[in-house]
């Protein structure tokens, strides 16, 4: 139901029963790669082209979910996902695998949570009792599109982002209440488009961040509550640059929050010493790290509360080149433990 | 079209707001690093010509051909084994302006665009990159020639 | 000849240190950058300047692309002594063809064996 | 990627570099990288008045102090001088070239004169040098391997 000017309370807690998380060779040697469930050695994962191993990064991800939770396509009614290349076609192709009713998403880098905003507002009004969301990206594919081709000679700035090659993806059930110890959702807000001039498509996190921060405090303003309330904010792929940036512009705002419950996927998910520049990013970032890692690490009873936010660049290469500034996008969901 | 909207007050202070978390790009060591690695890769030119004009049949002059042909040939191996984008990532223009990385532009570009097929995708993409370059160098050239050529003819010069 | 190795060497990577400035200073992408550097060899040889720098620093200013320019405007001249004004247009690939023919043939060939890393 | 083709062209690659690097002796090889100051050569009738001009010539070159090592050949027709200049002379070379033209044409009107500052010609005149102390070496080959000679200066772009 809606609360405030752009938020949704789920009171029947849906839950994010199974997830299915895949990964490339660069997120194997990556911080996180104990919480993938299959990773891939090679980044053409015995496919003929980039496009191919995107879709099948997909696949692999929705099986794993599935045998997880012991379902097949027969019990889930929807498909929402989507990723970075151009029409969305990897996804599209692979819900053509599926033979499932889908709903084609794109929301750049945000629509991991663009996809599950939707799929738990379906469940928690019945839409249906399983919803399959998602995101994937692979890095050399969303290169070929959105940069230059894999081998050229490129430098990059210390503000560019690495793609993440992986594909997260999550069944969404609706709540039978013998869920504990599951991940609930519990509330979403959907961000605005937020466009402050920045044009550099190498300084993503800059440009995001400012999104980020409307979305954030839109949601606590919303929800008539404060940080406090979550042990962990995070947000999808920012980078070093721009989650600074965003921590700067919410203290601006006076919005009480602290540094250490203030974290970023795209900085969490690669090591340190890892040529990424300021960090990861991709649709892929933030659907693997909360698929894996976040959930896992909340199973363990590390976080009890967690706000997702996914932020998207919605430019292409087109707008780039016609100087277009880089619209910018953020969607937050609120994850809690069901005790 | 570049749409120069008049920007306004908020998009100022932001931009000045973000630079300050913005990481400087290390121009010196940049550059070092550029002259380091562009200043090498001249340096295997000029051995490149001096071997060509040992053992074959050219001159100062003329060596010049040989010795970019045989430049392009190593950077479509580099570029080949992945290994001309790390020292991209490294050297910066050190390895983009020296020829080699003419022929990096193009032979990544036709690598890159094989899943695309032949004529579609290599033919249609190879000059992705480096056309501009052939677009400029013509025209350029082709102005500069023409405007001294008549100067000549006029007897200016 | 030793004097030769060295002076391709600094010249050479000046160059290539002016690229590095246009990319980081005055935020050009590549293709600006170096199609900016060839428009500057081939006025740079309209005025007369790059064969003596040549002469100077031997490959030091014949492998960066900047030659392109040069030899492109060269054979082009050339050309045109012979053939008056329509040799600027038949001469211009005179003695640059080898580059940009090198690069097609390879890319071809790179494109028939390799897969590209990512 | 297919191991067997790159191989081909690593072997290729190697196989251009190592190639036919038999055919520059020891004393021309050297003469790149140190002054090597060849005699005169005359190829046909060596009369005392030839050996005395081509001497002459070559002094006279010599005092040009842009430029180090002269070697003179005279043919039947015309008389190649070649010549190195001194590194931080070389932005001049097309200037020097003209200065020696002149004053040869000056000083010795008779005869028709081919200069070059190409390190090419420089070499094969050396080379020839070399060769015509070999006895089996006849006058003819030494008057075929002139007329290469002047075609490779004549080829210079």
């Amino acid at each position: 139901m809606l609360k405030g000017k752009q938020s949704w309370v789920f009171n029947n807690r849906p839950v994010i029963t199974a997830t299915g998380v895949t990964g490339g060779p660069f997120e194997a040697n990556g911080r996180l790669s104990g919480d993938f469930d299959v990773l891939f050695d090679d980044l053409w994962m015995g496919e003929d082209s980039y496009e191919k191993a995107h879709r099948h990064l997909l696949e692999v991800a929705t099986n794993t979910a599935f045998e997880k939770e012991g379902v097949t396509v027969e019990d889930v009614q929807f498909m929402i996902a989507g990723d970075l290349i151009n029409q969305i076609t990897p996804t599209s192709i692979a819900a053509r695998q599926l033979k499932l009713p889908y709903l084609g998403i794109f929301g750049a880098c945000s629509t991991s949570m663009e996809g599950l905003a939707l799929a738990s507002f379906f469940v928690n009004y019945g839409g249906g009792n399983y919803i399959l969301t998602g995101a994937t990206s692979h890095n050399a594919a969303v290169e070929k599109q959105f940069r230059y081709p894999t081998e050229y000679g490129g430098q990059k700035p210390p503000t560019a982002q690495w793609t993440v090659t992986g594909s997260g993806v999550a069944l969404v059930k609706a709540n039978q209440g013998n869920e504990s110890g599951k991940p609930v959702t519990t509330s979403a807000t959907i961000g605005k488009v937020i466009d402050l001039g920045l044009t550099d498509p190498f300084n993503m996190g800059g440009a995001m961040s400012p999104a980020a921060a409307d979305t954030i405090l839109a949601h606590f303003k919303d929800l008539e509550i404060d940080p406090s309330y979550y042990d962990l904010i995070v947000t999808g792929d920012l980078g070093k640059i721009g989650h600074e940036t965003t921590f700067g512009l919410l203290q601006k705002e006076g919005l009480p929050i602290k540094k250490e419950q203030f974290k970023d996927c795209g900085m969490l998910i690669y090591h340190e010493d890892q040529p990424v520049q300021s960090g990861g990013s991709g649709a892929g970032c933030s659907a693997t790290v909360l698929y894996g890692h976040l959930l896992n690490e909340m199973k363990k009873g590390t976080y009890k509360r967690i706000l997702v936010v996914a932020t998207g660049a919605l430019l292409s290469p087109l707008t780039v080149q016609q100087n277009e500034t880089i619209p910018c996008i953020a969607h937050a969901v609120s994850i809690e433990m069901n005790e | 079209m570049g749409n120069k909207k008049p920007e306004s007050k908020e998009v100022e202070q932001y931009k000045q707001f973000e630079k300050n978390f913005e990481t400087k790009r290390p121009l010196f060591k940049n550059c070092l690093k550029a002259f380091l690695v562009g200043g090498f890769i001249c340096m295997i030119g000029q051995a490149i010509t001096y071997f060509y004009i040992y053992f074959f049949s050219f001159t100062e002059q003329t060596a010049g051909n040989p010795t970019v042909a045989t430049m392009v040939f190593i950077s479509m191996l580099l570029t080949g084994f992945g290994v001309y984008d790390r020292l991209g990532q490294f050297a910066g223009a050190g390895s983009a302006v020296p020829v080699t990385g003419f022929g990096n532009a193009v032979i990544s570009a036709a690598i890159e665009h094989r899943t695309e097929g032949f004529v579609l995708g290599v033919g249609g993409n190879l000059f992705k990159l480096a056309g501009s370059v052939v677009l400029f160098g013509v025209f350029s050239a082709f102005v500069v020639a023409l405007i001294k050529t008549i100067l000549i003819k006029l007897g200016a010069i | 000849m030793l004097a030769m190795f060295f002076w391709a060497f600094v010249v050479g990577g000046a160059i290539c240190v002016i690229g590095q400035l246009m990319f980081d200073v005055a935020r050009l992408t590549p293709a600006h950058t170096l199609s900016t550097l060839v428009v500057i060899g081939a006025v740079l040889d309209g005025f007369g300047l790059y064969e003596p720098l040549a002469d100077f620093a031997g490959a030091g200013v014949t492998v960066p692309i900047t030659n392109f320019g040069n030899t492109l405007v060269h054979g082009a001249l050339q050309e045109a002594e012979q053939h008056g004004i329509i040799g600027v247009l038949t001469g211009m690939f005179e003695i640059t063809s080898s580059g940009i023919s090198a690069a097609i043939v390879f890319a071809f060939i790179g494109a028939l064996i390799f897969k590209p890393k990512g | 990627m297919k191991k067997s083709h790159t191989l081909t062209l690593i072997t290729a690659l190697t196989a251009l570099l190592t190639s036919c690097n038999s055919d520059a002796t020891q004393h021309s090889g050297m003469s790149l990288i140190q002054k090597s100051d060849p005699d005169p050569i005359i190829l046909d009738e060596k009369t005392e008045k030839d050996h005395k001009l081509v001497a002459s010539i070559k002094k006279d070159v010599a005092k040009f102090d842009e430029l180090y090592d002269v070697a003179v050949i005279k043919g039947e027709e015309e008389i190649l001088v070649a010549y190195k200049v001194k590194h931080m002379q070389r932005f001049h070379m097309v200037k020097i070239e003209g200065e020696i033209n002149k004053m040869l044409e000056e000083k010795y009107p008779k005869e028709n004169f081919i200069v070059s500052s190409d390190y090419k010609i420089f070499l094969e005149a050396v080379e020839l040098n070399d060769k015509m102390k070999n006895p089996d070496f006849s006058e003819e080959d030494a008057k075929k391997n002139l007329e290469e000679i002047i075609k490779l200066k004549k080829e210079l772009t």
